[in-house]
C-alpha cells in the first residue's frame, strides 16, 4: 500500500505499447496547446486550457512522473482555470 | 564552511515572513516596521562585506544541507562565492538599505507588504549573485523578478505603473521560460545542474554536440539580456523604471539591470567559456550589442522630458557600456566593468534619491511653497551635482576609473574607434546631467503656445494639487507637475476646483491649465437632477413650456466640444438602453427587479430608480453604463435613507414606498407630504382607487393640467382611476422629503384633500361631504386647477 | 506596428527561433536515453540517506531544498503582490453593506450545490493533510496538499457563500498562516545552522524503516510547512479575486 | 520516437509565443504565457525519461530498480508553483489595468498609458 495515489502500474506495460501511448498523448498535447492559443474567446479558452491541463497530466503519467501529474491536475487543470474565471468574471461584470 | 553565506539569504527571507505575520502589530507601529527592515538590510550588507573581504583569500564554497559532491558530482546546491559575486551582492544590500532608509520619509502610509517585498527582492538578488547552481540561479532570478513586478505596481491607483508592470512581467517571464528551456537542454546532455561541474563536463567531453551548447547558451543569454535591457530587449525598462516608486527605482537602475549582466559573465565563465568556443564571435556580438545599446540609450535621453524616464534611458546607455567591458572576455575588461557597475550603482542611486527628495518635498510642502526651492535644499543640490558629475564619468569617481579600464582594454585590442563612441556616451551623460539640473533646480519646464488637441480628464475626490498636476502631466496637458503646482500657487481659484470631468487641452502652459480648471465652462459631465423630474420631457399644457426629463438632462451633461467636434450621448440611445438592457447590466437593485421586469420593454420601467442630486457622468461611457452608475448611486442613496428597513417594518416592499413617494411628490407641496402619504395609505387600505391625475398625465408626458374624462377612462399601467392600487412604476424621481414622508406618514384618518388658496393651504378630511365643501371653497378662491378627490 | 505587420514579423522571427531550437535539440541523447549521472545517483543513495521512499520529495525538501525555499517565497511575494495591487482604491466602495442590508450576500448558490459542497469539505481537508503529510512515501507532498486544502476553503465559499468564506479566512490570519508556513520552512533550515551544521541539514531522527510515516526527519516537517504556505497563499489570492468580483464596485459620485 | 517528444516541445513553445505576440486580450495573453511555460515541463520530463524504467518511488519496488530521473521531476514541480504565482500576479495586474484603462487590449493599453 503506497497510499491512494501511487502510480506504478505503467511499470508492467510492455515498452512498445508504452511508446504508442506516449506518442498518442504527445500528439493530443500538441493539438491541445494549439487549440488553447487559437481559442480567442476568453471564457471558452479557459475551459480548453483546463482540458489541456488534463492532457498534460496524462502525459506526465506516461513519463513516470506521478508527483508532477498530481500538481498539474491540482494547479493546471483546476486552480489556474478557477483564478482565470474569477478574473474574467470581474472584467466582464464591467463590460456588460 | 562559512555559515554567513546561508544567513545572508535567510535573514531577509525570515524578516519578510516576520513583518508579514505581524502586520496587525506593525500597523500602529510604523517606525518599528521600518526599523526592522532597515536593520535586516544593514545586517546583510555588513555580513556581505565581511564575506567579500574573506573571499580575497580565495573563492568559498558552501554546500547546502551538507551534501558535498560525490566523485566530483554535485548532489546538492552550493553557493560559490568570489570577490565579484560577493561585491555585487554587497552593492545590492547597500542600495536596499539606502532605499529602506529613504522610504522612512517617502511613503506617508505604507503597508508592511512593501517591506516584505523589498526584503524578498534583496534575498533574490543576493541568492542570484552567490549561487553556483544553474537552476537555483533561475529560482532566485524569478524571486527577484516577481518581487520587482509587484513593487513596480506598488501604486495601482495610477495608470502608468500597471502598464509598466505588465510589460515588465510578461517580457521577463518569457525570458525566464527561455532560460528554463536552456537548462533543460544542458541538463539533458550533461546530467548536471552545478555550473562548475557543467563547465568541467564541457571541457572533458569535447565531442558534445556544439549545436546543443550554443542553443542552450543563447537561450539563457536571451533571458539575461532582457533583464539587463540590452537592445533589442530594452523597451520594457523605461516604462517600468519610470513608474515604480523612487526607492524601488534606485534598486532597478542601481543594481538589478547590472545583475543581468553579471549573470552573463557568470554563466560564461563558470559554464560555457571553455567548452563553447566561438570566442571572437561572442566577443563581437557583445561588443555590437553593447555599443548599440549605449548609443540608443543616449539618443533616447535627448528626446525625453520625464525626469525618471530620462534616468532610466541613461541606465540603458550605461548597461551598454558595461556589456562593452564584458565583451573583451578578459579579466581586465571584467574588472573594469565591475568597478564601473559599482560606481554607476552608487551614482544612479544618489540621483534617483535626489529626484525623489525633490518630488517628495514638492508634495509635502506645497502649501508654503516658494520659488527658488532648489536653493532651499542645499545638501540635495550638492549631492546632486556630485552625482551628475559622476554619471559623466569624470574623475575622481569610480565610474571614471572603470571606464578608463574599459578604454584601455579597447585600445589594447586596437579598436580605438570604440573609445570615440564611448566619448559620445559621455557627452550624452553630460547632457543628462545638465538637463536634470535645469529641470530640477533651474527655471520652469513648461509648454508654450495654444496646445494641440482637446481631451477630457477626471479629477478625483480628495486629489491634492500635486495629484491633479500628476493627472495633467500623465495626460500630456502640462509639461511638468512642478510647473502646474507652481502656477496653482499663484492662483487662489485652484482651491475651488471640484471633483469631476474637465475638458482640457494637451501641451498648454501650466498657468493656462489652472485657468481652465477654474473656469466653469471647462466642466463637463456635470449632471443635476431636480426633485420630481420624470424620465421623459414633459409639457405644461397651459404655457407650452417643456420641462426637460432626466434622459435629456443626462444627454446634455455628456456633451463635450472636442476640437470643434461636439459629441453627446443621445437621449434616444439612453432610452434604448433603458428599454433593452438586462436588469443586471443596469444595476437595478434586487428589490426593484420584479416590478421592472414586469413592465417589459418600456424605458419607463426604470422610472424613480435614479435619485435626484448632483452627479459626475463620464462623457465617454456607454449609455447603459451611464444609466447603471446612476441607478446604483440611487440604490445606495435609498439604502442609506433606511428605505429597505422601513419597508420591512411597514410590511411593504421598498419599491412600493418609492412609488408612494413619487405620487406624494407630484401631488402636493412639501409641507403636506406626510399627510398626503397617509391619505394614499388610507385609500389603499380602504380599497379605494387612488384617482390621481398625475398618474393619468404621466404616460402622456404632460403636467399641471385638468384631465379629461376620456383620458381618465384610458387604461394604462399607471392610471389610478381605472385600476386599484398603486401605478406600475414610480411616476417621477422623488426627493428626500417625499421619500421621508412616504416612510413616515403623519397619522390620521383622512381620505380626501384639496388645496384651497394661492398660499397652498390644503385641507384634509375623512368626510366626503366636508370634502365637497372644501372644493367649493377652493373654487371660490379660484385656485382649483385640477379635479380634487 | 499594425497587427498584421506584427504577425508577419513574429512568423519570420519565430521560424528562425524554431529552427534554432530544433538544431539545439538534435544535440540531446534520444528520448528515453537520459545519460545521468545526477538523477541516477540520487535514485541509488536517496532512500538510504534520507529514509524517504519518494525520491522526488527527498530532492525537493532536502537535496535541493534550498530551491524550494526560494520557490515558497516566490509564492509568498506573489500573494503579497496580488493583495497590494488589488487593495481598495479611491472611489471604490464595498458592496457588502448594501448586500447585507438586503439580506443577500453576493451571488446566491443553489441548494444542491451547497449540499454537495458541504459534504465534500470534510473529505477534502482529510485528503489535503494526507497528501501534505505523506511527502516522504508517496507521490504527494506539501504543495499538492496545500492546493487541495485551499480547495476546501473554496467549497466553504460555494456552500456558505462569500461572507462566510471571509469570516473563516480573514486576511490578517491568512497572512499570518502564510508567513508561518514560509518562515517555518526557513526556520527548520536554520535549526541546523544553530547546531553548527550547514543550512537545511536534516537534523531530526530519520527513523529506521524507509517509507514509514515517522521516517525521513525534516522532510515531513518541511512538507507540512509548505502545505501551510501554499494553502494560505492560494486562499489569499482567491479571496482577493473573489472580493474584486463580488464586492468592489466603482463609484461615480 | 527518438526526437518526436522534443519536436512537440518546440511546437508548444512556438504556438504559445505566437499567441502572446498576436493576442488582443490580456487574459488570453496570460493563458498563452501558461502554454509557453508548459513547454518547459514537457522538455524537462522528456529529457529525464528512461525507456522502460519505473517512477522514482521505492516503496513497493526494490531500491536499485531502474527508475527515471527524479531531478527533472523536482524541477518541474518547482516550475508549476512559479507558474501559479506569476499567473496570479499577472491576473491582478490585468484586473487593475481594466479598471484604470477600461480595456484589456494590450495594444490599446500601450497607446493609453499616458
Amino acid at each position: 500500500m503506497t497510499g491512494v495515489l501511487a502510480v506504478h502500474t505503467a511499470y508492467s506495460v510492455p515498452v512498445p505499447l508504452m511508446d504508442a501511448l506516449q506518442i498518442t498523448v504527445l500528439v493530443l498535447v500538441a493539438a491541445g496547446a494549439t487549440a488553447v492559443v487559437l481559442t480567442r474567446q476568453p471564457v471558452r479558452q479557459v475551459i480548453v486550457l483546463s482540458g489541456y491541463g488534463l492532457l498534460l497530466a496524462i502525459l506526465f503519467m506516461t513519463f513516470q512522473a506521478p508527483d508532477v501529474t498530481l500538481s498539474e491536475l491540482t494547479v493546471g487543470a483546476v486552480a489556474l482555470p478557477l483564478l482565470l474565471l474569477l478574473a474574467l468574471a470581474k472584467v466582464r461584470k464591467k463590460e456588460e | 564552511m562559512d555559515q554567513l553565506l546561508a544567513l545572508v539569504v535567510v535573514i531577509p527571507l525570515l524578516c519578510a515572513a516576520g513583518v508579514s505575520a505581524l502586520t496587525p502589530v506593525f500597523r500602529s507601529h510604523r517606525r518599528a516596521l521600518d526599523t526592522v527592515a532597515i536593520a535586516a538590510a544593514a545586517c546583510v550588507t555588513v555580513l556581505l562585506v565581511v564575506i567579500t573581504v574573506r573571499t580575497a583569500h580565495g573563492p568559498q564554497v558552501y554546500w547546502f544541507a551538507g551534501f558535498r559532491p560525490r566523485h566530483g558530482i554535485a548532489i546538492g546546491i552550493d553557493f560559490a562565492v568570489d570577490p565579484l559575486s560577493a561585491g555585487l551582492a554587497s552593492l545590492a544590500a547597500l542600495l536596499v538599505t539606502a532605499a529602506m532608509i529613504f522610504s522612512w520619509r517617502y511613503f506617508e502610509r505604507v503597508a508592511s507588504y512593501f517591506h516584505a517585498m523589498m526584503l524578498t527582492f534583496l534575498a533574490g538578488m543576493v541568492g542570484f549573485c552567490l549561487t553556483g547552481d544553474i537552476f537555483d540561479l533561475f529560482v532566485w532570478f524569478e524571486l527577484m523578478g516577481v518581487s520587482a513586478y509587484a513593487l513596480t505596481a506598488y501604486r495601482p491607483e495610477e495608470r502608468a505603473p500597471i502598464q509598466g508592470a505588465l510589460n515588465f512581467a510578461i517580457t521577463n517571464s518569457i525570458g525566464a521560460y527561455l532560460w528554463l528551456s536552456g537548462i533543460g537542454l544542458i541538463y539533458g546532455r550533461t546530467g548536471a545542474l552545478n555550473m562548475a561541474q557543467i563547465g568541467q563536463y564541457l571541457i572533458r567531453h569535447r565531442n558534445t554536440p556544439s549545436s546543443l551548447v550554443v542553443v542552450a547558451f543563447v537561450l539563457i543569454l536571451m533571458a539575461l539580456l532582457i533583464k539587463s535591457a540590452i537592445v533589442p530587449f530594452h523597451f520594457w525598462l523605461a516604462d517600468a523604471h519610470a513608474v515604480a516608486p523612487t526607492p524601488v527605482c534606485v534598486l532597478f537602475s542601481g543594481v538589478m539591470v547590472e545583475l543581468g549582466l553579471y549573470g552573463i559573465a557568470r554563466i560564461y565563465w563558470s559554464m560555457f567559456g571553455a567548452g563553447l568556443g566561438h570566442r571572437t564571435v561572442i566577443a563581437h556580438l557583445f561588443l555590437v550589442l553593447g555599443l548599440l545599446t549605449a548609443v540608443v540609450g543616449a539618443l533616447f535621453c535627448f528626446r525625453e522630458r520625464h525626469i525618471k524616464r530620462l534616468l532610466a534611458f541613461s541606465t540603458i546607455s550605461h548597461a551598454g557600456m558595461f556589456l562593452v567591458g564584458l565583451s573583451w572576455l578578459t579579466p581586465l575588461g571584467l574588472a573594469g566593468a565591475a568597478v564601473y557597475v559599482l560606481g554607476h550603482g552608487l551614482v544612479k542611486a544618489a540621483l534617483f534619491l535626489c529626484v525623489g527628495i525633490v518630488l517628495h518635498r514638492l508634495r509635502s510642502v506645497n502649501e508654503t511653497w516658494l520659488h527658488g526651492r532648489g536653493r532651499r535644499l542645499p545638501v540635495t543640490g550638492v549631492v546632486f551635482t556630485l552625482a551628475a558629475l559622476g554619471l559623466a564619468d569624470l574623475p575622481p569617481f569610480a565610474t571614471y576609473l572603470g571606464k578608463g579600464w574599459i578604454e584601455d582594454t579597447s585600445s589594447a585590442h586596437g579598436m580605438t574607434w570604440v573609445i570615440a563612441l564611448l566619448v559620445v556616451v559621455v557627452l550624452g551623460a553630460v547632457f543628462v546631467g545638465s538637463k536634470l539640473w535645469h529641470s530640477m533646480f533651474g527655471s520652469d519646464d513648461d509648454y508654450t503656445g495654444t496646445g494641440k488637441r482637446d481631451i477630457v480628464i477626471q479629477i478625483q475626490a480628495g486629489d491634492s494639487t500635486t495629484m491633479v498636476g500628476e493627472t495633467l502631466h500623465n495626460q500630456g496637458v502640462v509639461a511638468t507637475v512642478r510647473a502646474f503646482v507652481n502656477a496653482a500657487h499663484g492662483n487662489s481659484k485652484i482651491n475651488s476646483i471640484q471633483p469631476g470631468y474637465y475638458r482640457m487641452r494637451t501641451e498648454i502652459p501650466a498657468a493656462n491649465a489652472v485657468e481652465r480648471l477654474a473656469d466653469p465652462n471647462s466642466r463637463v459631465g456635470r449632471l443635476v437632477i431636480p426633485e420630481g423630474r420624470q424620465l421623459d420631457d414633459t409639457t405644461d399644457m397651459k404655457t407650452n413650456v417643456v420641462t426637460p426629463g432626466i434622459l435629456t438632462l443626462i444627454s446634455r451633461s455628456t456633451c463635450v466640444d472636442l476640437d470643434g467636434d461636439r459629441r453627446c450621448v443621445a437621449a434616444d440611445d439612453l432610452r434604448a438602453a433603458a428599454t433593452n438592457s438586462t436588469t443586471t447590466a443596469l444595476s437595478v437593485p434586487p428589490w426593484a427587479i420584479q416590478p421592472v421586469t414586469e413592465l417589459g420593454n418600456d424605458h419607463r420601467r426604470i422610472e424613480g430608480l435614479i435619485a435626484p442630486g448632483t452627479f459626475n457622468v463620464d462623457p465617454s461611457a456607454a449609455p447603459q453604463d451611464i444609466l447603471a452608475n446612476l441607478i446604483s448611486a440611487g440604490a445606495v442613496e435609498y439604502m442609506q435613507s433606511g428605505l429597505v428597513d422601513t419597508a420591512q417594518n411597514m410590511k411593504l416592499s421598498p419599491y412600493d414606498i418609492l412609488v408612494v413617494a413619487s405620487l406624494v411628490q407630484q401631488e402636493s407641496k412639501s409641507q403636506d407630504f406626510p399627510k398626503v402619504a397617509q391619505v394614499i395609505y388610507n385609500r389603499l387600505n380602504a380599497h379605494h382607487t387612488l384617482e390621481f391625475d398625475s398618474t393619468v398625465n404621466y404616460p402622456l408626458d404632460r403636467r399641471e393640467v385638468a384631465t379629461s374624462d376620456a383620458d381618465r377612462a384610458q387604461k394604462t399601467a399607471w392610471n389610478t382611476y381605472v385600476s386599484q392600487g398603486l401605478p406600475a412604476t414610480a411616476i417621477c424621481s422623488p426627493g428626500v422629503d417625499a421619500l421621508r414622508a412616504a416612510e413616515h406618514p403623519e397619522p390620521g384618518d383622512w381620505l380626501y384633500f384639496v388645496t384651497i388658496d394661492a398660499m397652498g393651504t390644503t385641507l384634509f378630511t375623512k368626510d366626503y361631504k366636508q370634502h365637497l365643501a372644501n372644493i367649493e371653497l377652493a373654487k371660490h378662491n379660484g385656485v382649483l386647477d385640477s379635479t380634487p378627490r | 506596428m499594425t497587427p498584421a505587420a506584427r504577425r508577419w514579423a513574429f512568423l519570420i522571427a519565430g521560424a528562425g527561433l524554431v529552427a534554432f531550437y530544433v538544431w539545439g535539440l538534435t544535440g540531446l541523447p534520444g528520448f528515453g536515453q537520459y545519460p545521468g549521472p545526477y538523477g541516477f545517483i540520487l535514485n541509488d543513495v536517496a532512500v538510504g540517506q534520507t529514509k524517504a521512499t519518494a525520491v522526488v520529495s527527498a530532492i525537493n525538501f532536502e537535496y535541493r531544498g534550498f530551491d524550494t525555499v526560494g520557490e515558497e517565497f516566490i509564492l509568498f511575494v506573489a500573494a503579497a503582490g496580488v493583495s497590494t495591487v488589488l487593495r481598495h482604491l479611491r472611489g471604490e466602495r464595498d458592496r457588502s453593506t448594501l448586500d447585507e442590508a438586503l439580506g443577500r450576500d453576493a451571488l446566491p448558490t443553489s441548494d444542491a450545490v451547497r449540499m454537495v459542497a458541504l459534504i465534500f469539505i470534510g473529505p477534502t481537508v482529510v485528503i489535503a493533510w494526507y497528501l501534505a503529510l505523506h511527502a516522504q512515501t508517496s507521490p504527494s507532498g506539501g504543495f499538492q496538499g496545500g492546493v487541495v486544502l485551499a480547495t476546501a476553503f473554496i467549497l466553504i465559499y460555494l456552500s456558505g457563500q462569500f461572507l462566510v468564506f471571509k469570516r473563516v479566512s480573514p486576511v490578517a490570519i491568512t497572512d499570518a498562516v502564510e508567513a508561518v508556513g514560509a518562515g517555518g520552512f526557513a526556520c527548520v533550515g536554520l535549526s541546523a545552522v544553530l547546531l553548527g551544521l550547514p543550512y537545511l541539514t536534516n537534523d531530526l531522527s530519520l527513523g529506521h524503516t524507509p517509507g514509514a510515516i515517522d521516517s525521513s526527519g525534516t522532510i515531513a516537517l518541511i512538507s507540512f510547512f509548505v502545505g501551510l504556505e501554499v494553502a494560505a497563499a492560494f486562499v489569499l489570492i482567491v479571496g482577493e479575486l473573489l472580493e474584486q468580483t463580488l464586492l468592489i464596485r466603482q463609484e461615480d459620485r | 520516437m527518438h526526437i518526436f517528444p522534443f519536436l512537440v516541445v518546440v511546437w508548444i513553445l512556438a504556438v504559445g509565443l505566437y499567441g502572446v505576440v498576436t493576442s488582443r486580450h490580456l487574459v488570453h495573453q496570460i493563458v498563452c504565457l501558461i502554454v509557453v511555460q508548459s513547454s518547459t515541463y514537457v522538455l524537462l520530463l522528456a529529457v529525464g525519461y528512461v525507456t522502460g524504467a519505473v517512477a522514482p518511488y521505492f516503496y513497493d519496488v526494490p531500491v536499485h530498480t531502474p527508475a527515471v530521473d527524479p531531478v527533472v521531476q523536482a524541477l518541474a514541480l518547482t516550475d508549476v508553483v512559479v507558474e501559479g504565482a506569476v499567473t496570479a500576479l499577472l491576473l491582478a495586474f490585468a484586473i487593475q489595468a481594466h479598471k484604470r484603462f477600461g480595456t484589456l487590449d494590450p495594444q490599446e493599453l500601450a497607446d493609453l498609458k499616458g
